[in-house]
């Protein structure tokens, strides 16, 4: 087992897997978390070291796995110069944090918590900058957001915590997805969406017609996450998050990712005229804004936010330089920027810590409660201000020198350098306000505790990292040059340039820079007050976070009414768009193409009987419409149409359609008489007059939608596969009425689905009405008391009379239903209709107590019938449903046909009865109950 | 003959029938108008379904009787929807023609 | 002929939506019953109209009615049934629940009352 | 034993009568058929006829029926004229019929006869079932009327059935 | 012979439903095992059915023994196999959640209905008869109606009273959309319909666009597109979550039935009228993403939201199956896979918030702190990345793909745009509630709601590491995806396949 | 002959149809729309025998005789609502 084969990956995904380790260590006691993270850190780096030479030896190790190839996905990392630079930082300073954040936190601070989402974030930076697939990347990309959300509003019960973080999340998240978008087209202007490709085709995508779009679109990606100007509000406020957070996030890690694409994608992208002014152009704009408002800051960590996004600028500008050296700068900066930067937010969270203040307004005089501690900070603060013998003034010299060289002469470039100096002078100004008004400046003003020093512990990591700002300020080649120069190389891919870490270069432009800037920065910070009182009377107050809140409460607004214009509730309107959208669709796909509404076919001649007929419908459904305030007209009136719909049926050789029509009918007008009595009798008038006039348009439009294309289609010929039903009927179903074969045999599935449907309903009904009451009316629209005579004694005979009869009929319809007009449906409806004709003339009571069949039960049956008749030809290898048929001769009784597909239409007439009495019964029994409650109160 | 006796059975059946809803039509109350469709109609539908059961009786070579039926329900159900109608009616207490004798409206 | 039978079902169907739109269960029910009737007599033009073609089989029939589509409209007539059983036990359901009958329930009933109350201000 | 397979022998063959002019057929097959159905169907619904029907006088009762008949021809043509002439001068009114009849069965078809005659109307049954109330389309003699109702059909009713 | 893998997905469920209606005789926990037990057969089953149509071609299975386009036939193949499977897996969960709420208790039948639920489910997946699949539309609607309702209670008879009307309507021109078709094409079956697609003539084209149009706009009011969709935020809001977490796969029985209907009809054989619908799709779809991350944004409760963010989900599909080409389509139904999956459980999380915060309920409103608020809200926090397209879940990469396979389309930058500013506007809608559920606690008042039900939030949390499973997975699920793809987006084959199934001689 | 009959008697059934209509629509109480309705089924009966003699079909028989068997039921319903309100209890 090689671990070289495998071991990348293992880097980046140990903190992910320590992440629970460290939440679940936190029960045992208050260390363990922080020392599993710590063990988890170390692991990490352990599985590094395998590797770690390879980069010096001018080699890039790939790991790579399959994972999803349609996308050109892979599970894949890489480790260069570069990446190695950066997981040592991030894994290094990482475990400093870890140190620090120990003592940092107080005891109500949940340590488990804390650990694991900074162990999460630790995974997601180091996937970042060792993966070897862009999408991946992306994904560890996006991940730096979140964990980076869940460490910001690590204090969630403070407001500000909340709303810093779910600004950084909106921007960074928003830049990453940007990013995903360019590194997609990025990925398909390559052809691969792995690195080394990527790389390899700088040309290419320079050329390709996307490239500007891709440019933007990850730079969108690299200026959030990195803070630079217009996205760079978010980093203040996500100071909101506990010191030891910013001092990791915030200086060496997450909004260095930005910088980390930038050096990476440096030769695929950098080198024409578009990068040159876009990451130059924001770069040197943060520069100069950030440091400008740093000094602004009486906030310490604010100051340093600012600082550092003004440093970010820095950066920044340097890779739009597209030069070699200039990248060389941009990476050594990057290493001086997090140990400097990330000891002062420690120094910050320390005098936070002592203090209980970071207002530097209150904080003065430090230096003699804490001397240890000021030292530190005035050479963290130094190497900040670029002081000579510290890490910071070497790789600014690079700066200036690059910026100087940037210039060609012409007046605009000229403005490079003077912008650059005037940058480094506030940037001096500010760091000596750190260093001058924290740690000297008097006294301190109002603080609640007693500063002294910090637990050991908590300066250790400042320790090593201030002297590291010193021993790079001093032997640069030894300590850095080696890594600097494998990073470059793997940034430029190429050999990187033949640059020199002296600390003395001679006297020249850059050093006078360098003394312009301190003279003048010095003479700045101590006219700070006049500047601070110009700066607030003339400098609008702008709150990044009072700016964002506004705008997303706007959004919020936006998106409410939006959403209202089309959901507001009402099913009238939603049933208004629907049939708009049904009506637009027809007319929208029939002028598509140019075809005429009408066929060749031959109409039939008209006869008045039909015409008659049509009258009749048409008046009544108009009226019904009409009449449908009065609701009991109304219904009365809908009978009528079902009525002549079914007479019409019949005019058109559909005899099985008017009998069932008819059947469902009577049926229907019994629900509706049922439930009607429990609603208004009558319908108020409407007084929306635009509401009317949408709704008239509305229907009309669809009535003669609908008439036009029934006539398209009545006007037209066509070869329907009918013929196939009226050949095999009778040789191939066993019957002679086409459509009841068709029910039963040829889609006798239809028929299954459509019974389910009717137990569903009946099913549906019996557990609604389950524990439903609504009070009955005691008296009827008119004010009327009810007759007294619930169930009248000739109706009552005389349907008893007819209830064999009836029976006796629905008999007659289902046997005859194969061959001619009938069925199990009609029968079943008749019989249904025959056992609700008693419930209406004797009352639930006395009828239920005649039938005694549970109606689930035969809905049960009569679905299993109809099933097991389907079954059975599988058991003998036919497929569901096959029907069989035979003819039987019996002496005297004759010839007679038996067919399995009786027993299917058994199944129907069973479910139809039980489902069609269960509906109705148990929708009576809803009054039986308001009576017997309306009883109850009489007595 | 046997035309003769259909059609005049046929045209019968159309004329009451008529008679029933022109009864419907223009009698005065509810009461009065209740009685052209339970009987009219009734007797009307009765001569077409006779017509009927002679006209298939003679022209296929069986005999149809099953219109019978027809009316023997038309006979048992009409009356009772009649009766439950004019229940209603009293109850509600439709408006009764001035001139009804013995009005109904206790 | 067929102008008058898609005249009959353009009618049923603007009649039906018509319906369908009001702002209280019942109609909406009734509504949806016309709605049906459009819909399965449409279905059952689309077989063409046929008058006095056999149903049936029978040797002596030329022609018959195209049996398919009526068979998918005695499918749409049951399943229509359940379904509109189904809504108008809901709407007494719904009467139950939100107190009124209007289709939107609850969100109306301050609307209404608003209503009134200007009603009853403007009659004074 | 007869009885419980039989519980409403007339029923019975009524049933079997009416189910082979259903399928208008005298084939054996349908006799057997209709005769199983005419003894499971009664059967099946006994418990909605708990009061016997007995039936004293079948010759009776088809001469009963052959009288509604002839009354329900002349009756409407009577009607008919009502109707398409002086339907001014019409007289309506509600008669009350006094009854002998205790059979509900009986009630009923003396109700369903009333009405089916032209000309009137069962409208109610009296709470105590002691008498209908008529509505009359055309009075001419209210006694006169009442007594034809009782004569002609109550009587006969009551021979047959109680 | 054809095989009996079609059919069996339909009859499995169809029989449980049968069986527990006699099992009502029998009590809740009888029911409870009989459930159970015919849902894990329908795993079994499905998984199976997969195999078989991942190594076999299209199976064709005709009921009744009568060939197409004459009897209804069914038609497995990996498409519906996958749908199959999915709806299998998906209502597992559901049941599991179900039993352990109680949710079964609170009314009638729910076991009954659930397993017709899944019977209508699987049969409009599998049918391969245009009339087949109304009736299975209404068979599943009316059990989804019945579960929908199941419980009771005021906003959920609001919502469920707006489902089934809105539903009718859709019937009713399901009807004439249908009809239509069978008024020129004279068939029902769906290969038969595609077969005679290609010789419509140019005097007939008019009406038939207007009918497969009509026809999606039914599908589009099942799937939820703008503006079709009015119907779905407060009948997914307010019913049980059981259910609404089975209602996950409704809304893809939409986008099925347009790839499935739309997508055999007019594909490339179908000359003039082929892919009349597709830019439709497209322009909905991205309006339909827009509005519902409105919808998301805006949303009041988290139950709303997750309503929401299914028809967010919907959208993405639309827009996926918009782009039509093959890997579109292979990328959508990865996305389809995990939405189904992860929509489901957030609105069971949903569920167990709102359980946990009592009488405040899913109100997007601080409230005392709930118990077990660190579980609930890490599961929220997974949950929102999975559903929002966040790395590093499921969602994610579905997105990627889609957006992976847009490029070169005509409008890819429109998409881009619309997909990438959904996502964006998702996370922060769902950072900001969150953040409002699980970090801003009021210390005033007593938290009144209820202790966390382990059993329940056991089955959430195994539901919801599906999506991890799915990335790890990605690999071998979208070489599925494009097997499907592949086989869908040349409808000769399926033609072909339907209409050569001969029956079973002897008859 | 018969066929001036059946066109005769098709003419004074439709007549019928339409003058029950007017009954139904003009009401003026409740029960007279539901006599209307009543009377329509009536007429419809003729006018399905009617159709059976005129088309020599013996199909329309059921039709018929399903409407003298089941169309009461709506009356009936009708009515008993005006009564009692609750027609089933
Ligand atoms: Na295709
Ligand atoms: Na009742």
């Amino acid at each position: 087992m090689n671990l070289i084969e495998f071991n990348l990956p293992l880097i980046a995904l140990i903190p992910f897997l320590g992440a629970p380790l460290a939440a679940w260590a936190a029960n045992l006691n208050r260390s363990a978390s922080a020392w599993t993270a710590a063990l988890v850190t170390l692991v990490s780096l352990l599985f590094l070291l395998p590797a770690i030479q390879l980069p010096f030896q001018g080699e890039i190790l790939i790991q790579s796995w399959s994972w999803l190839p349609s996308l050109g996905l892979q599970f894949a990392f890489r480790l260069d110069g570069l990446s190695l630079l950066f997981v040592l930082l991030i894994l290094l300073i990482g475990l400093l944090v870890i140190l620090y954040a120990r003592y940092y936190l107080s005891p109500k601070d949940s340590m488990g918590r804390f650990f694991a989402y900074l162990l999460m974030f630790m995974g997601s930076m180091l996937g970042i900058v060792l993966s070897e697939n862009l999408i991946q990347l992306v994904v560890f990309w996006e991940l730096t957001s979140l964990t980076s959300f869940l460490l910001i509003s690590y204090w969630q019960h403070q407001q500000d915590a909340r709303d810093g973080a779910r600004m950084a999340l909106a921007i960074t998240g928003a830049g990453g997805l940007a990013m995903l978008a360019g590194v997609i087209l990025l990925g398909n202007i390559v052809g691969s969406y792995n690195l080394t490709e990527v790389l390899a085709a700088g040309d290419l995508i320079r050329q390709h017609e996307l490239y500007l779009t891709v440019l933007v679109l990850i730079l969108l990606g690299v200026f959030t996450k990195s803070a630079q100007f217009p996205f760079h509000f978010w980093l203040p406020h996500a100071m909101a998050a506990p010191t030891p957070v910013s001092a990791y996030l915030h200086s060496a890690t997450m909004v260095k990712a930005g910088i980390f694409m930038l050096a990476r994608l440096f030769p695929a992208l950098s080198g024409t005229e578009a990068w040159g002014w876009l990451v130059g152009g924001a770069g040197m704009f943060t520069m100069v804004l950030g440091a400008y408002t740093a000094l602004f800051k009486h906030d310490l960590k604010g100051l340093l936010a600012y600082s550092t996004i003004s440093h970010l600028g820095l950066i920044t500008l340097l890779f739009g330089f597209s030069t070699h050296l200039a990248a060389v700068a941009a990476i050594f900066h990057i290493i001086n920027h997090a140990t400097f930067k990330a000891s002062l937010f420690m120094v910050a969270g320390i005098i936070d810590h002592e203090c209980g203040s970071r207002d530097m307004r209150k904080v003065n005089g430090m230096l003699k409660y804490m001397p240890h501690t000021a030292v530190l900070a005035m050479i963290a603060a130094s190497a900040m201000a670029g002081v000579p013998l510290l890490n910071g003034f070497l790789s600014k010299e690079m700066f200036f020198e690059q910026a100087v060289t940037a210039t060609d002469g012409s007046p605009l470039t000229w403005a490079i350098p003077v912008l650059v100096t005037i940058g480094a002078i506030f940037s001096v100004a500010y760091s000596l306000r750190f260093i001058h008004d924290v740690f000297f400046n008097g006294e301190p003003v109002g603080l609640t505790k007693t500063p002294h020093e910090p637990p050991r512990f908590m300066k250790i990591p400042v320790d090593i990292l201030v002297l590291l700002c010193l021993g790079v300020g001093i032997a640069p080649m030894i300590l850095v040059a080696p890594i600097l120069s494998v990073a470059v190389s793997a940034s430029l891919q190429s050999a990187p340039p033949a640059f020199s870490l002296a600390i003395w270069h001679g006297f020249n432009l850059p050093l006078i820079m360098s003394f312009i800037a301190m003279a003048i920065g010095v003479l700045v910070y101590f006219n700070r007050y006049k500047l601070f009182r110009w700066h607030d009377e003339n400098l609008p107050r702008i709150d990044a976070r009072i700016l964002f809140n506004m705008a997303l409460h706007g959004l919020l607004v936006a998106t409410a009414k939006v959403s209202r214009l089309f959901d507001r509730g009402s099913l009238q309107n939603a049933a208004s768009w629907v049939l708009l959208t049904a009506v637009l669709a027809i007319v929208y796909g029939f002028i598509q193409f140019n075809s005429p509404l009408l066929g060749d076919r031959e109409l039939i001649s008209i006869d008045w009987l039909t015409l008659a007929l049509a009258a009749f419908v048409v008046i009544t459904s108009v009226l019904c419409a009409v009449l449908h305030h009065q609701r009991l007209i109304s219904l009365i009136i809908v009978g009528v149409v079902g009525l002549i719909v079914s007479l019409g049926f019949v005019k058109f050789s559909a005899p099985d359609l008017a009998l069932t029509q008819l059947s469902v009918e009577v049926v229907t007008i019994v629900l509706l008489l049922l439930a009607l009595f429990f609603l208004p009798q009558h319908t108020p008038q409407e007084r929306n007059a635009k509401r009317m006039t949408r709704d008239i348009a509305l229907s009309v439009s669809a009535g003669v939608l609908v008439m036009l294309m029934a006539m398209a289609v009545m006007s037209r010929d066509y070869a329907p596969i009918s013929d196939f039903f009226i050949q095999n009927s009778k040789p191939g179903g066993g019957g002679t009425n086409v459509v009841n074969v068709i029910l039963v045999d040829f889609r006798g599935f239809d028929t299954l689905g459509e019974i389910v449907v009717l137990a569903l309903a009946g099913l549906g009904i019996f557990a609604m009405l389950k524990n439903l009451r609504l009070p009955a009316p005691v008296r009827d629209i008119q004010g009327r008391e009810w007759s007294q005579d619930p169930h009248p004694p000739i109706m009552q005979t005389l349907t008893r009379l007819l209830f064999p009869l009836m029976l006796l009929v629905a008999v007659f319809v289902f046997l005859r239903g194969h061959n001619l007009p009938g069925g199990g449906f009609i029968a079943g409806l008749i019989a249904a209709v025959a056992l609700i004709s008693q419930y209406l003339a004797n009352g639930i009571d006395w009828t239920n107590a005649r039938i005694k069949a549970n109606m689930h039960i035969v809905i049960a049956f009569g679905l299993t019938a109809a099933v097991v008749t389907g079954l059975v030809a599988m058991l003998l290898s036919y497929p569901f449903l096959t029907s069989t048929f035979t003819y039987l001769k019996w002496p005297l009784v004759g010839k007679f046909e038996i067919a399995s597909a009786m027993a299917f239409d058994l199944g129907v007439f069973l479910v139809v009865v039980g489902a069609t009495v269960l509906i109705l019964v148990e929708l009576g029994k809803l009054s039986h109950a308001s009576h017997q409650m309306r009883q109850q109160e009489h007595y | 003959m046997l035309d003769i006796i259909l059609s005049i059975l046929i045209m019968l059946g159309g004329f009451f029938t008529l008679v029933g809803s022109l009864g419907l039509f223009k009698l005065p109350d509810f009461y009065m108008r209740l009685h052209g469709p339970t009987k009219a109609s009734t007797l009307g539908v009765g001569a077409v379904l006779i017509a009927s059961a002679v006209y298939f009786s003679t022209s296929t070579d069986e005999v149809s009787l099953h219109e019978v039926l027809v009316t023997l329900f038309l006979f048992i159900t009409a009356p009772v929807s009649a009766h439950l109608m004019a229940k209603a009616a009293l109850h509600i207490r439709v408006r009764q023609d001035k001139r009804t004798l013995n009005k109904s409206d206790q | 002929m067929e102008w008058i039978v898609a005249i009959v079902i353009g009618v049923m169907t603007a009649s039906g939506v018509y319906l369908v739109l009001r702002a209280r269960t019942f109609p909406v029910v009734l509504g949806l019953t016309l709605l049906s009737y459009a819909v399965n007599v449409f279905l059952f033009t689309m077989g063409r109209l046929q008058v006095g073609q056999a149903a049936i089989i029978s040797p002596d029939a030329h022609a018959y009615t195209d049996p398919l589509p009526q068979a998918l409209v005695l499918t749409a007539i049951v399943i229509a049934f359940g379904m509109t059983a189904f809504l108008i036990v809901l709407a007494l359901k719904a009467r139950s629940e939100l107190g009124n009958d209007h289709v939107d329930g609850l969100s109306y009933v301050a609307e209404e009352q608003t209503v009134k109350s200007r009603q009853m201000a403007g009659d004074r | 034993m007869l009885r419980k397979v039989f519980p409403h022998p007339l029923l019975s063959v009524s049933l079997w009568l009416i189910w082979l002019l259903l399928n208008n057929t005298v084939s054996f097959g349908h006799m057997v058929l209709g005769a199983l159905l005419a003894t499971f169907i009664p059967w099946f619904t006994s418990s909605f006829w708990q009061e016997k029907v007995q039936i004293h006088k079948p010759w009776l009762l088809v001469k009963f029926v052959a009288i509604v008949i002839y009354e329900i021809l002349v009756a409407n043509v009577v009607v008919a004229k009502l109707i398409l002439t002086r339907q001014e001068k019409l007289q309506p009114g509600f008669l009350h019929v006094p009854l002998e009849l205790k059979s509900p069965v009986a009630i009923g078809l003396l109700a369903n006869t009333i009405s089916l005659t032209p000309g009137t109307v069962t409208c109610d049954l009296a709470e105590d079932e002691k008498s209908l109330l008529i509505h009359a389309l055309h009075i001419e003699d209210a006694e006169a009327t009442v007594a034809d109702i009782k004569n002609q059909f109550e009587k006969p009713l009551k021979e047959i059935f109680d | 012979m054809s095989s009996v893998w079609p059919v069996l997905p339909v009859l499995l469920p169809l029989i449980g439903g049968i069986v527990l209606l006699f099992c009502r005789l029998g009590g809740l926990p009888l029911q409870r095992s009989v459930s159970l037990l015919f849902t894990a057969g329908l795993i079994i089953i499905t998984l199976k059915t997969l195999f078989v149509a991942t190594t076999a071609g299209h199976q064709v299975y005709l009921l009744g023994n009568w060939p197409a386009p004459y009897g209804i036939v069914l038609v497995l193949d990996k498409l519906s196999a996958l749908m199959v499977l999915l709806t299998a897996v998906l209502s597992i969960f559901a049941l599991l959640y179900a039993i352990a709420q109680d949710t079964d208790k609170q009314g009638e039948d729910f076991h009954s209905l659930f397993q017709i639920q899944l019977f209508g489910l699987n049969g409009a997946f599998l049918t391969g008869d245009l009339f087949n699949l109304f009736v299975f539309f209404e068979v599943l609607l009316l059990a989804s109606y019945g579960l929908l309702l199941h419980g009771g209670g005021r906003l959920r008879t609001r919502g469920g009273l707006q489902y089934v009307v809105i539903n009718l309507i859709a019937s009713s021109l399901f009807l004439f959309a249908v009809g239509t078709l069978y008024g020129v094409l004279g068939t029902l079956n769906i290969a038969d319909l595609a077969d005679k697609m290609a010789t419509v003539s140019a005097d007939d084209q008019g009406i038939v666009a207007a009918a497969a149009l009509l026809l999606l706009v039914v599908f589009g009011i099942k799937a939820a597109i703008f503006p079709l969709y009015l119907w779905l935020p407060a009948a997914y809001a307010n019913t049980s979550a059981a259910v609404a977490a089975l209602f996950a796969i409704m809304t893809k029985l939409g986008l099925y039935a347009i790839i499935r209907v739309h997508g055999t009809l007019f594909s490339e054989q179908a000359g003039p009228l082929a892919d009349l619908h597709i830019d439709l799709l497209l322009w909905l779809g991205m309006l339909t993403l827009m509005l519902a991350v409105f919808g998301v944004f805006a949303a009041r409760g988290l139950k709303e939201q997750a309503a929401f963010l299914i028809l967010a989900s919907v959208a993405t599909l639309l827009v996926g199956i918009g782009i039509n080409n093959s890997a579109a389509l292979s990328a959508s139904l990865y996305y389809l896979v995990h939405s189904t999956l992860i929509g489901a459980a957030m609105f069971l999380l949903a569920d167990l918030v709102s359980q946990g915060r009592g009488s405040y309920a899913d109100r997007l409103r601080s409230a005392p702190a709930m118990s077990r608020a660190i579980l609930l809200g890490s599961l929220f926090l997974i949950s929102a990345i999975a559903i929002a397209g966040v790395p590093p879940l499921s969602g994610f990469f579905g997105k990627v793909l889609i957006l992976d396979s847009a490029i070169g389309h005509p409008f890819q930058g429109w998409i881009f745009i619309t997909v990438l500013l959904a996502s964006l506007l998702m996370m922060i809608a769902l950072a900001r509630s969150g953040s409002i559920l699980f970090y801003q606690i009021s210390d005033e008042e007593e938290n009144d709601g209820a202790a966390l039900n382990a059993k329940a939030a056991a089955v959430m949390m195994a539901l919801l590491m599906l999506s991890p499973v799915l990335v790890v997975t990605a690999g071998p699920v979208t070489m599925l995806t494009e097997q499907i793809a592949e086989q869908v987006s040349g409808s000769q084959a399926y033609i072909d396949a339907v209409l050569g199934q001969t029956a079973v001689t002897g008859k | 002959m018969l066929e001036y009959a059946i066109i005769i008697a098709f003419v004074m059934v439709c007549a019928a149809l339409l003058l029950s209509l007017y009954r139904l629509l003009a009401g003026p109480d409740i029960p007279d729309r539901i006599l209307a309705l009543d009377t329509l089924y009536i007429n419809s009966i003729a006018l399905l025998i009617l159709l059976g003699i005129h088309l020599d079909s013996m199909l329309y028989y059921e039709a018929a005789l399903l409407i003298a068997l089941m169309g009461f039921m709506g009356t009936l319903a009708l009515s008993k609502y005006l009564l009692r309100g609750d027609i089933m209890e």
